[in-house]
């Protein structure tokens, strides 16, 4: 059994508590140990993709108790791309808030910051659906905390929605929990596939509310049309590395979505057939345009993000509705493409409005480095939007080409395709205003402001770096589109193949 | 007995439910506090019912016990529940010190007047 | 691929690593930035002519470069006629841009900049001619899209910049999205995005059902692109942009990509009705509209923007007459266009410059002043209003004589005599243009004195109207191998039709119409004032002001939709979840069956049934007097009481311990967070508001009670039988609950004690948070000490927990060690230990308490969930996974034997998080109180009377 | 016998229960109702062993002994809560 | 160093006992783990019991139990026919101060907790000097008498064991 | 199981749950808070006590060995219900009466609701 695989989850649950407790006066030991820990883990993360290549299902079982009666912790493909992918994330985001003094605007944010890793680690990691309600907690509260950091009026009030939306979301997850093993009697995700496939229609009725609560709830995090109220607000009020790091907490709704509702109430199961799609598909549909009409309506910048987030969710979910191999991987590709956009368009909005020092979308006096950041800006907004040469592009068009059924081709493409036309627009509109209108407000406007506040630096290297290293990293999922398509391709059928899921966890009883 | 357990869910459901759709905090804190017990139970009541079956082993005989693995799941999901709403009413808490209200919904255009300055 | 392939590829890549370059060389000075962006440039068009040769020939060159091969995406290349003439327009225009723009930019404008979006445009806009892949050309496309974008808006301060920009973007941009629908229809349809497949199946695509689903969106971003009507009005409004970026945009390249991608399409797409009708009649009314409108533009640019608007309008007309004749005009017509409009431009921008003024009616007489401007200028505007000699009365010609052959809805006079409209109109504006700028006399009151620009200014205009000249003299033997090709290219090989490059074609219809043309051309500018007055006064639908209304309406629709739904209520957000959740879990209910019962009901006795109506109308006066804050909390207490009690009755003793427990806490933490918040919750919500959410609680409440109750009836199979089986043997307890929780599931519980302690964090991040704020003021400033009681730590409650708090410790401490056999456990010990501590917190209060407390809960928290991890992972060195336990059973003589298990290490991990926890939140919440100016005891009780008499006595 | 006499005293507590609903549903003072909650704490305490000696078995007996000790740890916060505000100073 | 060791004896006592309570089954083993205990909890809890209360005479201890366990059986059966059979308006209560010459705490806690347990009495709060107790008392027609009963009985034996 | 230990099972258990009805009884039935406050402190108390017996009585006829862990609850309640009547009676007081309403403590201070503590620094007050 390869230990490496729980690494991703015990390495920063213990440097957590180290961070949180016996780090907590020394501000500057903790960003040492912090970026130290994730870069470690970027590194057991690349390693753990690197094992998960060879198309294997590992297992590594808890205690040592065999599933589906103990836990166990399943790295395949899609597991390790989305450790790959969060370790990644977290390391730049991590880099943007220490260039930017943001960890030390509160306290603990090092330490939440490591339990929010372990959480999201944690869900991708885990094989059972207990323990995913488990994780999902741990990350949530863990984001909670981060969504407050540095309080202040207009957050605090959010961070009291966000924490009751999800409290919400929790209490029903327990409901479809709770449903779930009352008609399966297990909580293996395997052994459920294996359960669920067994029981007639004729008795499904069960099985079909838990499994049509369980999406919900993942909608939930996920920010689906009609659950996707909250994410706006708090996206638009947390602190931006955190909103940025936030960027992957939608993917784990899009993810457990893909691995419960592929793999336990997937095609071929006859109790729930066709039950996970039908309402997905619609409602994804629905969010691309919320997300549309919220950029293009909005009045402030940090908004504005957001709904391009609920955006992506929808078309990422669009795909995802189609319970495919082809379309998964083309959601696969796009998760990870919109993944980066997201947190690249945070943090060069927290560049940008640390020195507007307003995030509402009106002109005011143009602000140092407005070329640079106007131009980092630009590039954001194009791979958020979704157009060339970024890879949101080719993410868009491989969703595109994945849906071809008549029936869902005329809304998909619809909705995919006007809601980037209203997008684009959105963020024409948004950028001439912060960075070309802004160039025609004489300084003396707003002596008073620059009077009250001290002067702001230009940014230095390590503030602009990581979100350079976001645009960086979509140039380069454009370009080596070829070969990550070829990983995400062969993770969709990884994801598919059912039997052997099953086979590989509770089968042989894991392989050592 | 059943019937008793399942209305008893059902009550306690509702009733959090319409305190979470309530407009200020506190209350919303009491709805889930109210739906937390309910979906104790609910968690709970998925193992079944058995009288005095409590699932601790006996060196004498070999009575049968009730499916102990719902209890824990209860047990990890009460203890969750405790640190979430401990959570909550701390953010609650401070969100009405700051804000001077505890209005829970954000209409009352305050929301925006600071233009979420950081 | 042969060098041949490397040389396109080098060409398509030559902009974009070019355009690196201008911003690198700006601090050289201007002069050398310009020459390092027209380095690149250069490059490749010594590159196309060196291929051009071949393709002359008529050979294809291709290169393939793999990219997304599952999606059909490749970095293919191929240059044919089409687009050698595509490619020799963009380069060699884009060389002279680079040459002009250098004088015509001032000091100010950032030139590294400009340059840098010159050379990215030229780029993308090579890179749609070059294409071979569909998909790349939606690429490049795009891309033309968003580097016209930053060129239109260059001049940001300008608001006429921004917006142009802005409507541009959207309009090509929408067009392009549409594109991308209709092209990958095309290649579904085709089985390949490759164009050059694509081209050679226009039979089965022209065929297919999806056809006019395709044309419609390929022809939406195509007719955007070429700015046809109604999509007509972005591109004046792009003229905000500097004249550099006009004459190469807007003249001789983007606004040609739709008309190359129609010509590039003209194989699979054309020759059906639809694609006559709504190409050709678009393209009509294009030409006719945009010269008329170009008539009563004052604004020099502006003429000549709508003129353009008329010419692409004539291109997409001749395209879609959908004859091989037709199309090889067109083609001709590219090229000449190309020529006068790209130097008419520039004339305007040189007149721009020196005058300071592009505004008609404050110029006349330049000729006397600018003789070099005005022979450049009138060559060309004549050109424009095809007058013979030069090269655009060869294309005018032609195209009349193909109007006049065509049957347009069975009339064969409509074309004819639109088209002759449409050429009136064009030399009428053409003339107006010479007239009204150099003709006449010299005035004094131009905003600035011009005079000739520099040679390096007109240089490029002059070499482009000494071609216009050349080819309208000489067709044949300059233009005439070049249109053969590219119009081979465009009618997709075979034959070409007979056509001949000659200024005489005999007396033929064109003949007439082209002097009907001149001649109503001259006398509409003679009636010029009196129709501008007309024309003025003449109400008109303005596409820009729909357009701005367009946007502005769907910024205001998507703004309401926005902020009427995401208007920060959560209450409605909640209901929105809560109703879907019911509706949905009920419609999956549905369609599933449910089958027979498999459990008897168990018997009701009659204590439970009390216990069900405690609960009951406990829950209904939670719910109906929560107004009074405390009241509710007092009857929460009975809930908890009663699950616990259920707890019990149902074989759950573990469960009852840690509800009741739990609990408990969580009322004081509410009672110390109440004190801060106000006592009641007021009146708000109407009563239809309060009677919705009374169903919808009713309806949750209903479903989650059905739901419950099916499954209750229904036995079900369970892995549980193996825990029951194995928690003695292979977790050494008799406790299965609590062996789940330590060791079958031990990463749950890992989990769960890992979210207490971030709770406790957070719950202190968020204390010091707050009392660093503006909360810190309130605090202050608020008297909570009204109409309280005098006596803080009475006497009696001291005295008592002094005896109860130790007692209280050693039932926490059997709590723990039994949990593994019988209920109890880390946790609920952990409980129990604070809930003694927070016992001794009232009595004594928190300060003095606290200065008596030796370990911190920072600490404790961190020490809980480090050893519960190292205890996990301490199997790793028995080489066994995470969280595997070891127990075993230690015999002492004098003492029974007992157990010592891995698991109760872990369980002590959870045990000091529990209590950190619980202590760290309680400590968070009191430092707040003492924040708001409660004093701090130094005694343990109010008032010790044995002090008392002590005191009297030594006094006395 | 014993169960004639465990039936009673359970009917009697359960009897008990209710009216002690009562007097916490309608007070009138609050500390009428902590009073209440606080008998029905005890009654459920006696509820509990009297379950215990049904049942014959001693595993319910930790469940009894805690709410003792926590019912009593409620009652004096919800008190103090009344008296002081702040529970713990 | 054994009053530092064993700070207070008498609870360790109780500590002890509670734990064989406890456990319920008399072992060996139990009883060293429960002298453990109760040797180390009132170590760790000293701090929050700064003086150790003075017990006179312990063997007059029980002689009050007995009393006091006597008078609860006895309180219980009269305040049950109060509550039972006595019309509402004929209950007369009485509010009534006693003064007290205890001093210690610890007595006058037991001494509050005495009045509380057993009949009609409900020991309601202590002046803020803590010399004197008001008693509420449910059913009396001489409130005199119940003082002097309570001084009598009760607080001259406390004042034998705790001074 | 003998005959005597069964009566005085059933005696304790027919008790307990008198007394613990009279108790709630009086809750109900009494005047006032005050009144009210001596029926479940005085009756619930032997009717735990009497559970508490019958429990002792029952597990000693069981096993033959003495279980004294009932002893605990009734240790646990000697000890904390004086103290919550005690709170009981001060919250009462405290929102209904004032030192007016009640006898004089006979002393310089007050009773303890209403007054503060001797040696109490001013900014302490309250
Ligand atoms: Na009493
Ligand atoms: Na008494």
């Amino acid at each position: 059994m390869n230990h490496w695989i729980i690494v991703p989850v015990v390495l920063p649950a213990l440097l957590a508590p180290l961070l949180g407790f016996v780090m907590r006066h020394d501000i500057t030991l903790a960003r040492v140990a912090s970026v130290a820990g994730t870069v470690a883990l970027v590194a057991v993360a690349v390693g753990l993709t690197m094992v998960a290549v060879d198309g294997q299902t590992h297992i590594y079982r808890l205690g040592d108790w065999p599933a589906p009666f103990g836990i166990v912790l399943v790295l395949d493909r899609l597991s390790a791309m989305m450790v790959l992918l969060t370790s990644i994330l977290a390391l730049i985001v991590l880099l943007h808030a220490v260039a930017t003094n943001w960890d030390a605007r509160g306290r603990h944010f090092h330490a939440l910051f490591q339990f929010q890793l372990m959480g999201i680690c944690g869900a991708f990691l885990t094989g059972d659906i207990f323990n995913l309600f488990v994780f999902f907690e741990v990350l949530l509260i863990a984001s909670y905390g981060l969504m407050i950091h540095s309080g202040g009026r207009a957050r605090m009030r959010a961070g009291v929605q966000y924490v009751v939306m999800n409290l919400a979301g929790s209490t029903l997850f327990l409901f479809a929990l709770g449903t779930l093993y009352a008609s399966t009697g297990t909580l293996n995700i395997a052994d459920l596939a294996d359960k669920v496939q067994d029981i007639p229609i004729e008795d499904a009725a069960l099985v079909r509310v838990a499994a049509i609560l369980l999406m919900i709830v993942f909608a939930v995090k996920a920010a689906l049309f009609p659950v996707q109220f909250w994410l706006p607000a708090t996206y638009s009020n947390a602190p931006a590395p955190v909103a940025a790091l936030f960027a992957i907490m939608t993917k784990v709704g899009a993810y457990a979505i893909l691995r419960v509702h592929t793999v336990v109430f997937g095609p071929g199961a006859e109790a729930v057939e066709g039950l996970p799609g039908t309402w997905l598909f619609p409602a994804a549909i629905v969010t691309i345009a919320v997300g549309a009409f919220g950029v293009l309506g909005a009045r402030r910048l940090l908004p504005l993000v957001a709904f391009a987030v609920v955006g992506s969710m929808g078309t990422l979910l669009v795909a995802v509705a189609a319970f495919s191999p082809q379309a998964t991987a083309a959601a696969l590709y796009y998760m990870l493409h919109s993944t980066f956009a997201a947190a690249g368009l945070f943090l060069i909005a927290d560049l940008v409005v640390t020195r507007r020092r307003v995030d509402t979308l009106v002109a005011v006096p143009q602000t140092l480095q407005n070329g640079l950041f106007a131009a980092l800006f630009f590039a954001a907004a194009i791979g958020m939007a979704g157009m060339p040469p970024l890879s949101g592009f080719l993410g868009k068009l491989l969703i595109l080409d994945a849906l071809r059924g008549p029936s869902e081709m005329i809304w998909a493409w619809s909705a995919i395709l006007a809601g980037s036309l209203l997008t684009i627009v959105g963020f024409a509109r948004a950028g001439s205003m912060l960075f070309w209108k802004s160039t025609t407000v004489p300084a003396a406007a707003s002596v008073e402001a620059e009077e009250v506040s001290s002067p702001m630096l230009p940014a230095g290297v390590a503030e602009v770096a990581p979100t350079m290293a976001v645009l960086a990293l979509l140039a380069a999922l454009a370009i080596f589109a070829g070969p990550v398509f070829n990983y995400v391709d062969d993770t969709a059928t990884q994801l598919f193949d059912r039997a052997g899921y099953i086979s590989a966890v509770i089968g042989s009883g894991g392989e050592e | 007995m059943e019937v008793l357990v399942a209305t008893a869910i059902g009550v306690l459901t509702a009733g959090g439910v319409y305190l979470l759709l309530r407009l200020r905090t506190f209350p919303v804190i009491l709805g889930l506090a109210l739906l937390s017990y309910a979906v104790n139970v609910f968690l709970f009541a998925s193992g079944r019912f058995a009288i005095d079956m409590p699932p601790i082993l006996s060196k004498y005989d070999t009575t049968s016990y009730t499916d102990p693995l719902p209890q824990a799941l209860v047990l990890t999901a009460i203890v969750i529940s405790f640190g979430m709403t401990a959570v909550l009413v701390m953010v609650a808490l401070g969100a009405f010190l700051v804000a001077d209200s505890d209005r829970i919904d954000g209409d009352d255009g305050d929301a925006d007047d600071e233009g979420a300055a950081r | 691929m042969g060098d041949g392939g490397n040389f396109l590829i080098v060409i398509a890549l030559l902009p974009f690593i070019g355009a690196l370059l201008p911003g690198l060389m700006i601090r050289a000075g201007r002069t050398a930035c310009a020459i390092f962006t027209a380095l690149p440039t250069a490059l490749a068009l010594t590159l196309v002519l060196i291929l051009a040769p071949a393709v002359m020939r008529g050979e294809v060159i291709q290169a393939e470069l793999e990219w997304l091969p599952q999606l059909g995406l490749s970095a293919s290349f191929f240059l044919d006629g089409l687009g050698l003439l595509f490619a020799g327009m963009i380069l060699g225009v884009g060389l002279l841009i680079t040459l002009y723009a250098r004088f015509y930019l001032s000091g100010e404008d950032p030139m590294g900049q400009f340059y840098t979006f010159l050379l990215l445009f030229q780029g993308a806009m090579l890179g749609i001619v070059l294409s071979d892949n569909i998909l790349l050309l939606l690429i490049f496309w795009e891309l033309t899209s968003l580097s016209s974008f930053l060129l239109i808006g260059y001049w940001k301060h300008l608001p006429e910049g921004r917006q142009g920009a802005r409507i541009a973007l959207a309009v090509t941009g929408g067009g392009g999205l549409a594109m991308i629908g209709g092209l990958l229809i095309l290649g579904n349809i085709a089985g390949s995005y490759n164009l050059t497949d694509i081209l050679r199946q226009g039979d089965a695509i022209r065929a297919s059902e999806w056809y006019h689903l395709a044309l419609v969106l390929i022809l939406l971003g195509a007719f955007t692109k070429s700015a046809q009507f109604p999509f007509h009005f972005w591109l004046p409004h792009a003229m905000a942009a500097p004249t550099p970026v006009s004459a190469y945009l807007h003249s001789a390249t983007m606004v040609k990509a739709g008309v190359f991608l129609m010509a590039r399409m003209w194989p699979v797409l054309a020759g059906t009705e639809a694609w006559f009708y709504i190409v050709s009649t678009t393209g009509l009314i294009t030409m006719i509209l945009g010269a008329a409108i170009a008539l009563f533009k004052d604004d020099l640019k502006a003429l000549l923007a709508y003129s353009t608007v008329s010419h692409l309008g004539l291109l997409t007309m001749l395209l879609g007459f959908g004859t091989k004749l037709a199309a090889i005009v067109a083609v001709f017509h590219i090229i000449n266009h190309l020529t006068f409009k790209a130097a008419l431009f520039m004339t305007a921008g040189i007149i721009d410059h020196e005058a300071h003024t592009r505004d008609i009616k404050r110029l006349g007489g330049l000729r006397h002043l600018m003789p070099v401007t005005f022979v450049i200028g009138t060559i060309g505007a004549l050109s424009m209003a095809g007058i013979p000699l030069f090269n655009g009365f060869l294309t005018k010609e032609m195209m009349l004589e193909e109007a006049a052959h065509t049957v347009w809805a069975g009339s064969h006079l409509a074309l004819p005599v639109l088209a002759t409209l449409g050429a009136l109109l064009s030399v009428a504006y053409s003339f107006r243009f010479i007239s009204h700028v150099f003709l006449g006399p010299v005035r004094d009151d131009y905003p600035h004195k011009p005079h000739d620009p520099p040679f390096g200014m007109w240089a490029a205009p002059a070499l482009l109207v000494v071609l216009v000249i050349v080819i309208g003299i000489l067709p044949a033997a300059i233009a005439g191998p070049l249109v053969a090709v590219a119009g081979g290219a465009v009618i997709g090989g075979g034959e070409l039709p007979y056509y001949s490059l000659k200024i005489w074609h005999g007396i033929t219809p064109a003949l007439f119409m082209s002097v009907i043309a001149v001649a109503g051309g001259a006398i509409v500018l003679w009636l010029h004032r009196p129709l501008d007055r007309v024309w003025i006064t003449a109400p008109r639908p303005e596409a820009k002001v729909i357009f701005d209304r367009l946007i502005a309406g769907s910024v205001t629709i998507s703004r309401a939709i926005t902020e009427g739904t995401h208007n920060g209520a959560i209450s409605r957000y909640l209901a929105i979840f809560v109703v879907t959740s019911v509706l949905l879990g009920a419609l999956a209910f549905a369609g599933g069956g449910l089958g027979a019962p498999t459990r008897e009901l168990l018997p009701v006795p009659p204590i439970f049934a009390v216990g069900w109506i405690m609960l009951i109308v406990a829950t209904l006066l939670v719910a109906t007097l929560h107004r009074q804050r405390f009241q509710a909390l007092v009857l929460i207490g009975i809930i908890g009481l009663m699950v616990s009690a259920g707890f019990v009755y149902l074989s759950a003793p573990d469960l009852a311990l840690t509800q009741i427990s739990v609990e408990t806490v969580t009322i004081m933490l509410l009672l110390l967070a109440l004190h801060f918040l106000p006592k009641t919750t007021p009146v708000e919500s109407p009563v239809s508001l309060r009677l919705r959410d009374a169903v919808i609680a009713m309806t949750a409440g209903g479903g989650v009670a059905g739901l419950a109750y099916a499954f209750l009836l229904r036995d079900v199979g369970t892995i549980s039988d193996y825990h029951l089986a194995n928690s003695y043997e292979g977790g050494g307890g008799t406790n299965v609950v609590n062996v789940i929780l330590v060791d079958f599931r031990g990463y749950d519980t890992y989990g769960e004690i890992i979210v207490l302690g971030i709770a406790g964090l957070i719950i202190f991040a968020l204390m010091e948070a707050l009392l660093d704020g503006p909360a810190a003021r309130r605090l202050r400033n608020t008297d909570y000490s009204q109409n309280r009681s005098r006596d803080r730590h009475p006497l009696m409650m001291v005295v008592a927990t002094r005896v109860m708090m130790p007692i209280a410790v050693v039932v926490g401490i059997y709590i723990f060690l039994r949990g593994h056999n019988q209920p109890g456990g880390g946790f609920v010990s952990g409980l129990v230990i604070a809930v003694a501590l927070l016992m001794q917190y009232m009595a004594s209060g928190f300060a003095w308490t606290q200065t008596r407390q030796r370990i911190e809960y920072h600490t404790m928290i961190g020490w809980g969930v480090i050893i519960a991890g190292l205890t996990g992972a301490g199997a790793w060195l028995a080489g066994k996974p995470f969280l595997t336990s070891s127990f075993t059973y230690v015999h002492l003589p004098p003492i029974e034997e007992f157990e010592l298990a891995t698991a109760m290490l872990f369980d002590l991990g959870v045990f000091l998080t529990v209590l950190g926890a619980v202590m760290l939140m309680l400590y968070s919440l009191s430092r707040i109180a003492r924040y708001a100016g409660e004093t701090v005891n130094v005694e343990p009780m109010d008032y010790d009377p044995a002090d008392t008499i002590q005191v009297t006595k030594e006094e006395g | 016998m014993i169960e004639a006499a465990l039936l009673f005293a359970s009917g009697c507590y359960g009897l008990a229960l209710l009216l002690n609903l009562w007097r916490i549903s309608f007070g009138p003072d609050l500390a009428d109702r902590i009073l209440a909650l606080d008998t029905m704490v005890i009654n459920v305490i006696a509820i509990l062993v009297l379950y215990g000696i049904w049942k014959g078995t001693a595993i319910y007996f930790e469940a009894a002994m805690l709410v003792a000790m926590v019912g009593f740890v409620s009652t004096v916060a919800y008190c103090r809560f009344l008296l002081r505000g702040d529970i713990i100073e | 160093m054994f009053e530092r060791l064993v700070p207070h004896p008498l609870l360790s006592l109780t500590l002890t006992l509670v734990w064989l309570g406890l456990v319920n089954t008399f072992t060996l083993g139990n009883l060293i783990l429960g002298v453990a205990i109760g040797l180390i909890v009132p170590m760790a809890t000293a701090p929050y019991w700064p003086d150790r209360p003075k017990v006179g005479r312990p063997m007059k201890v029980v002689e009050y139990a007995v009393v006091v366990l006597w008078d609860i059986v006895i309180a219980n059966i009269q305040v049950a026919a109060i509550i039972m059979f006595k019309r509402e308006k004929d209950i007369r209560s009485h509010w009534i101060s006693v003064p007290l010459d205890l001093t210690s705490a610890e007595a006058i806690t037991v001494l509050a907790g005495t009045i509380t347990m057993t009949p009609g009495t409900v020991s309601s709060t202590l002046s803020a000097d803590g010399r004197c107790i008001l008693v509420h008392c449910l059913h009396t027609d001489d409130p005199d008498e119940v003082r002097d009963t309570i001084k009598s009985r009760y607080e001259a034996r406390l004042k034998e064991i705790f001074e | 199981m003998n005959f005597l230990i069964e009566l005085l099972i059933s005696f304790s258990l027919v008790v307990s749950g008198i007394f613990g009805f009279v108790g709630s009884f009086g809750l109900l039935k009494l005047r006032n808070t005050m009144q009210r406050l001596h029926a479940p402190t005085k009756a619930t108390t032997l009717g735990v006590g009497g559970v508490l017996i019958a429990s002792m009585a029952y597990f000693f006829a069981q096993t033959g060995s003495l279980s004294i862990h009932e002893l605990l609850i009734t240790l646990f309640l000697f000890l904390t219900a004086p103290i919550s009547a005690n709170f009981i009676a001060k919250a009462f007081m405290t929102r209904n009466l004032s030192q007016d309403d009640l006898p004089p403590t006979g002393r310089d201070y007050g009773w303890a609701p209403f007054d503060d503590p001797p040696d109490t620094p001013p900014d302490a007050r309250g």
